[in-house]
């Protein structure tokens, strides 16, 4: 127990050392689906934030009452049931949002980065930290999808959040706003971070 | 192309090979010269495929030649006998051409035997019968065969008696003489052939009563028009035919001779018996009859010594157990740019240093390579041509099962049938990348046939 | 010490090494790309008379583009420079023949960064990649800026060039049915991809491949087997509109593709089989794009598709060994 | 830390106890059906009324044309719009259309129909405005599509839908690629031949299928179809 790490570290850890998308590989669904627009890959990070928080906190609330065996069975209840709050929320109030993101909001259902954090931290943890490893690794996702999506909106459309912003004469990318250019720009970055990364460690050992 | 025999239905040639520079004209006309008694030979006791055999002699003790020093010590193996007349030494472990470490015999040359053309006479001259051959029972020839101590003289070095060895459970239908000299530089064969075909025509007849073949052939490639005539005029009235097959490497392999005369495929990882088929090399069939004819041991051959780094290439009859500096310096010397020593050919030759490396029964040749003819190209990344996989006369996939192995796959070379290459060379002679695929196939091979073991 | 290979040969020096021992010094990957570049020359020389300064300056920014995407990437890597090995220069030539001559220039040059970076030094550099560069690069911008490539750059009026001016002949029966003499798609004096309007200087450069053995006849062959086969059953089913299976041949990149993309060693087969199996899928997929898809021509993706299936056809394709069942 | 250790102590024999588990769960369950049951109760109306409306905003637009709706916004004033159901019996099977009548104090101001076809990448939904008559197109906007963007997606923009406004709808319209001048001519989309096609082509079916069933009046419509307005 102590020495698992505490409310400040899982805050940190979530935004890049412990980045679901660029160091654990979650949740690449969402992180190839909606990134051709900086608007949708916000409203998705939210969405998945807002579920990781209520999740964790749920889960860290009843951690002591809970049967190891029935752990997943319960975090999918939970996990369900916020997702489909959350779904309705964006159907009845960003009504254009919930049609561009489609079936990626109920497929937060599924998405690992929550079942992992549920299993990881809140389930072993109490609410306060799992609370902040929430925000933390929303954080962390909110700027992986961000950051995919800038790239992908500016080069494929020469716009950010719907504002232009590249020159008129830029000839738009097209394939950056196809799934290939979500495949490649997320291949690209992940290289881009473990180089740095590497290189990095091989400073310190140096 | 056909091969325009009567009852031989092979094409006279294979799928795939390669057409590497002969460089066979550097010793091809030179006659066969016989070299003067070194003062010392060194006998392997392992001069064969299969088992060692073991000393019957002791240190100091005087030998004559041709006398019995060792004893095969199972089925797959033969007699060694003293190649020349002399004293025993005590056994020293040697590293052979081909890398093993092994127990050897040295003797020093006390005592006469003919020589120059005496000795010639003595071991392929004579009369050589080709009728009145049914008073050698079969059961006799083989035996006499084991107790001259003859191995395939080809550079396979398997135990003669055991291929030529009357079987009721594969019968023998066809004895093929191997007269296809296909790796480059290398002549003993052709020499033999062109100088002294009668004893070959007299071998192959034992042998092939011995098996129970109903037909001999011999096969030799079209490259070599005076031997293919000298062994024509020698078989005369024997029934013996001379298949003439394409030029073209590795023609001379057992498999691929079989194809191109016969049109038989030897199943992978079987036998030429399993298609009814014996096949032996020509200077065997010459030992043959001088084994069981006169009683003869095999104590010398024909051995080529060639290439740009020998002063004067020629073909040596030479005493088995002679060492390769003594045939270098009995050739005029190394050259200064020579390079590369090789027992055999450059083909599947080995590379050797040592100069005091004994000649086996085996040694089919020295080839020496000078410093150009080795440059290896650089290696570069294998970018697929799939060359390697138009030449492997085995039709395997050479680069994949190289790379295969290169990454410790077992399980992928196997798929690839990496057992069935017999490291021919054709693929690493062609590859533009340059890439050892041999080395790494031959790495491979050996890691397949451990993790068969265990 | 010196390496031995400085020591004057004033004595013999022995070395070992694993056999064989001789080596075909003749033949090297240089070499082959040597060929390939060889084996372009008519077909850059077509496209030169035909395109005159445009063909000049594409192939100027492709070119370029390669080089220095080579250049910088295998720096990147922190490996010795790649250049000499010529397979920039051939992705550079082949990349700048696939795109049409009015492509701007920035068309050309992410073309070339995107089948240097991403067709080929991503996956390992040269032997290691899964898909012909020069297509991935193309692929690329064609999916990018359709706009200015094979879609509307025929329809550059202020072109001085007149077969500029004009629809490609694969988009002209496409959308106005109308058909090219099949003896303008023969000469190449047509609009369309540089190198793909001269059905006889492609055949001429690929004969060359396929006689110095650097090209496998079995793709070619596969290929045009294929589009014969299907051309010919559509010429019988469909309607006589004066597109036959002989304008499917000699029209569009087929000819090109067939001898000099298809036929990358890298990225196809290695067994004759399955260079074969390789040229007849790539030639089937080219009839289907071309007669049931939006698009007019199918040559890049059939053989992008065909590249994606090669390690699948080798394994189909193990031959069997000399003596096997 | 310690604490959390203390508790889990006192919760061992909660934890080991099947029963608890058990209403755990259930509690759970309920706990959460209960707030899903509230969300959707609250919600609910809000999303439908979210997706008549993407429709119906539509209607006075593509009827009465740009000018005219905003005007009509602007005075307060709202068209009744009654949707229905029409089925046309085609060889094989029969093909239903949402039509929306629009109808202004009584008077029938045009027809509003959802239509949907094959486009290039995928299925293409388009709100088609007819005039009463059916002699011209009052207005398009396409509802859903997932063209190729920057190239088949162009056929969303203002600029290439007005080209349909005021075109006529009593024969069928023609795609062709550059300086559409004749009415009835539509130009392509530039790179995009086969979304411009389609489109068009779903127009002109759209028109030539209701043709019968709208003009012969609403009773009429009944033979093929049931009224379900």
């Amino acid at each position: 127990m102590a020495d698992l790490p505490t409310a400040t570290e899982r805050f940190i850890n979530g935004i890049l050392p412990e980045n679901p998308v660029y160091r654990q590989l979650l949740g690449l669904c969402p992180t190839l689906a909606v990134t051709n627009s900086l608007k949708a890959a916000i409203t998705m990070a939210g969405a998945v934030g807002f579920v990781l928080l209520c999740a964790n906190v749920i889960t860290s609330l009843i951690r002591n009452l809970l049967k190891p065996h029935l752990r997943i069975v319960v975090f999918t209840l939970t996990i369900a049931t916020f997702v489909t709050i959350a779904d309705r929320f964006l159907a009845a109030y960003l009504y254009q949002m919930s049609k561009t993101l489609g079936p990626y909001i109920p497929l937060i259902i599924v998405n690992c980065i929550i079942i992992c954090r549920c299993e990881v931290c809140a389930s072993k943890q109490s609410p306060l930290v799992a609370a902040t490893d929430a925000v933390g690794q929303s954080l962390g996702f909110g700027i992986a999808l961000s950051s995919i999506a800038a790239i992908r909106e500016i080069l494929g459309t020469g716009a950010l959040l719907g504002l232009r912003i590249m020159p008129a004469s830029w000839p738009d990318w097209v394939i950056m706003v196809l799934p290939p250019g979500a495949f490649l720009t997320f291949g690209l970055l992940l290289g881009t971070v473990n180089w740095i990364t590497a290189r990095r460690g091989g400073k310190k050992t140096a | 192309m056909g091969l325009k025999l009567e009852d031989y239905t092979g094409s006279g040639t294979f799928a795939h090979g390669i057409h590497p520079p002969g460089h066979k004209n550097l010793s091809q006309d030179e006659p066969v010269r016989v070299m003067p008694t070194p003062d010392t030979v060194v006998l392997s006791l392992h001069q064969n495929i299969g088992g060692p055999c073991e000393p019957l002699v002791k240190p100091r003790q005087t030998v004559a030649w041709g006398e019995i020093i060792g004893k095969g010590t199972s089925f797959v193996s033969t007699t060694l006998h003293a190649s020349v007349p002399g004293i025993v030494q005590r056994p020293v472990r040697m590293t052979l051409a081909n890398g093993r470490h092994m127990d050897t015999l040295p003797i020093k040359t006390e005592g006469e035997i003919p020589s120059g053309r005496g000795l010639w006479d003595e071991i392929f001259g004579g009369n050589w019968p080709v009728t009145g051959l049914d008073a050698y029972e079969p059961a006799r020839i083989s035996l006499a065969i084991n107790e001259g101590g003859l191995v395939g003289l080809g550079g396979a070095a398997f135990p003669t008696h055991v291929k030529i060895a009357p079987s009721d459970k594969k019968p023998i239908h066809t004895l093929i003489v191997n007269g296809c000299e296909c790796e480059p530089y290398l002549t003993s064969d052709y020499r033999l052939m062109v100088e002294a075909p009668w004893p070959i025509i007299t071998g192959a007849l034992l042998a092939g009563r011995s098996v129970g073949a109903k037909r001999i052939v011999i096969g030799v490639e079209d490259n070599k028009a005076p031997a293919i005539a000298a062994l024509k005029r020698a078989a005369e009235g024997t029934g013996i035919k001379v298949a003439v097959v394409k030029t073209k490497y590795p023609q001379g392999s057992e498999k691929h001779l079989i194809q191109a005369v016969i049109k038989r495929q030897v199943p992978l990882g079987g036998l030429p018996s399993d298609v009814g088929v014996a096949m032996s090399n020509v200077g065997t069939m010459a030992a043959v009859a001088r084994a069981v004819i006169y009683k003869k041991p095999l104590t010398h051959r024909v051995i080529s010594v060639t290439g740009g780094g020998i002063v004067n290439p020629s073909n040596v009859l030479a005493p088995i157990g002679v060492s390769f500096g003594a045939l270098v310096d009995f050739c005029g010397g190394l050259t200064p740019d020579a390079a590369r020593m090789i027992a055999g050919g450059p083909m599947m030759g080995f590379a050797f240093s040592n100069p005091g490396t004994p000649v086996t029964k085996g040694t089919s040749g020295l080839t020496v390579m000078t410093r150009d003819e080795v440059k290896a190209g650089e290696e570069t990344a294998c970018i697929r041509c799939g060359k390697c996989v138009d030449v492997c006369p085995m039709n395997l996939v050479p680069t994949k099962i190289a790379m295969a192995s290169r990454h410790q796959d077992i399980a992928l070379s196997r798929r690839y049938n990496i057992m069935a290459c017999f490291e021919c060379g054709s693929c690493a002679y062609t590859c533009p990348a340059h890439i050892p695929l041999v080395q790494l196939i031959r790495a491979g091979k050996a890691r397949v046939a451990v993790a068969d073991r265990s | 010490m010196k390496p031995i290979d400085e020591i004057l040969p004033t004595a013999p020096v022995i070395h070992v090494s694993p056999s064989p021992h001789l080596v075909q010094t003749a033949s090297s990957t240089r070499r082959m790309m040597v060929d390939v570049l060889i084996a372009l020359v008519p077909v850059v020389a077509m496209s030169l008379f035909v395109f005159r300064g445009y063909a000049l300056f594409q192939l100027a920014v492709c070119l370029g583009g390669c080089l220095l995407a080579e250049l910088v990437f295998v720096k990147m890597r922190g490996r010795p420079s790649t250049l000499k090995d010529g397979s920039a220069i051939v992705t550079g030539i082949i990349l700048a023949m696939s795109l049409p001559g009015t492509a701007p220039w920035y068309v050309g040059t992410i073309a070339a960064f995107v089948a240097i970076g991403i067709g080929k030094i991503i996956f390992g550099g040269m032997g290691m990649n899964l898909f012909n560069p020069a297509m991935v690069g193309r692929a690329f911008v064609m999916i990018s800026f359709a706009g200015a490539l094979a879609a509307s750059g025929f329809e550059d009026v202020r072109s001085a060039v007149d077969a500029i001016s004009q629809a490609t002949p694969m988009n002209a029966y496409k959308i106005n049915g109308v058909v090219t003499p099949l003896t303008h798609l023969f000469w190449g004096t047509t609009n369309g991809s540089l190198g793909e309007t001269s059905a006889l200087a492609c055949l001429l450069g690929g004969l060359y491949l396929v006689i110095r053995r650097t090209a496998s006849w079995e793709i070619p062959a596969g290929l045009i087997a294929a589009v014969l086969v299907l051309g010919g059953v559509a010429d019988l089913a469909g309607p006589a509109d004066g597109w036959t299976v002989l304008h499917h041949i000699l029209g569009g990149s087929l000819l090109f593709g067939a001898f000099f993309i298809a036929t990358d060693p890298v990225t196809s087969p290695l067994t004759p089989t399955g260079k074969f199996i390789f040229g007849a899928g790539t030639g089937m997929l080219i009839m289907v794009l071309r007669l049931f898809s939006g698009y007019p021509e199918g040559v890049m993706f059939a053989v992008l598709f065909m590249n994606a299936l090669t390690p699948l056809i080798n394994r189909w394709s193990i031959p069997t060994p000399f003596g096997g069942k | 830390m310690n604490v959390d250790d203390e508790k889990n102590k006192s919760a061992g024999g909660l934890k080991s106890s099947n029963l608890v588990q058990a209403w755990l769960v259930l509690v759970l369950a309920v706990g959460f059906g209960v707030s899903l049951a509230g969300v959707q109760l609250m919600l609910g109306p809000v999303i439908e009324g979210n997706k008549l409306n993407e429709t119906l905003e539509k209607v006075p637009e593509l009827v009465l044309g740009n000018l005219l709706a905003a005007k009509m916004a602007g005075e307060n004033q709202t068209l009744e719009i009654v949707p229905r159901q029409v089925t046309v019996e085609k060889p094989g099977r029969n093909k239903f259309y949402s039509v929306y009548e629009a109808r202004y104090q009584g008077d029938l101001k045009g027809w509003v129909v959802k239509t949907k076809g094959q486009g290039y990448a995928d299925t293409i939904e388009l709100l088609l405005g007819l005039s009463p008559d059916l002699h011209t197109i009052t207005g398009l906007f396409v509802l859903d599509q997932k063209e190729t963007p920057g190239l088949g997606n162009k056929i969303i923009t203002d600029a290439w839908r007005s080209q349909f406004v005021d075109a006529p709808a009593d024969r069928s319209l023609v795609v062709i690629k550059t300086g559409a001048s004749r009415p009835g001519e539509i130009d392509a989309v530039t790179g995009a031949t086969i979304s411009s096609k389609s489109v068009t082509a779903m127009i002109n079916t759209t028109v030539g299928d209701l043709r019968k069933p709208l003009t012969t009046g609403p009773s009429s419509a009944g033979k093929g179809g049931k009224n379900n307005g």
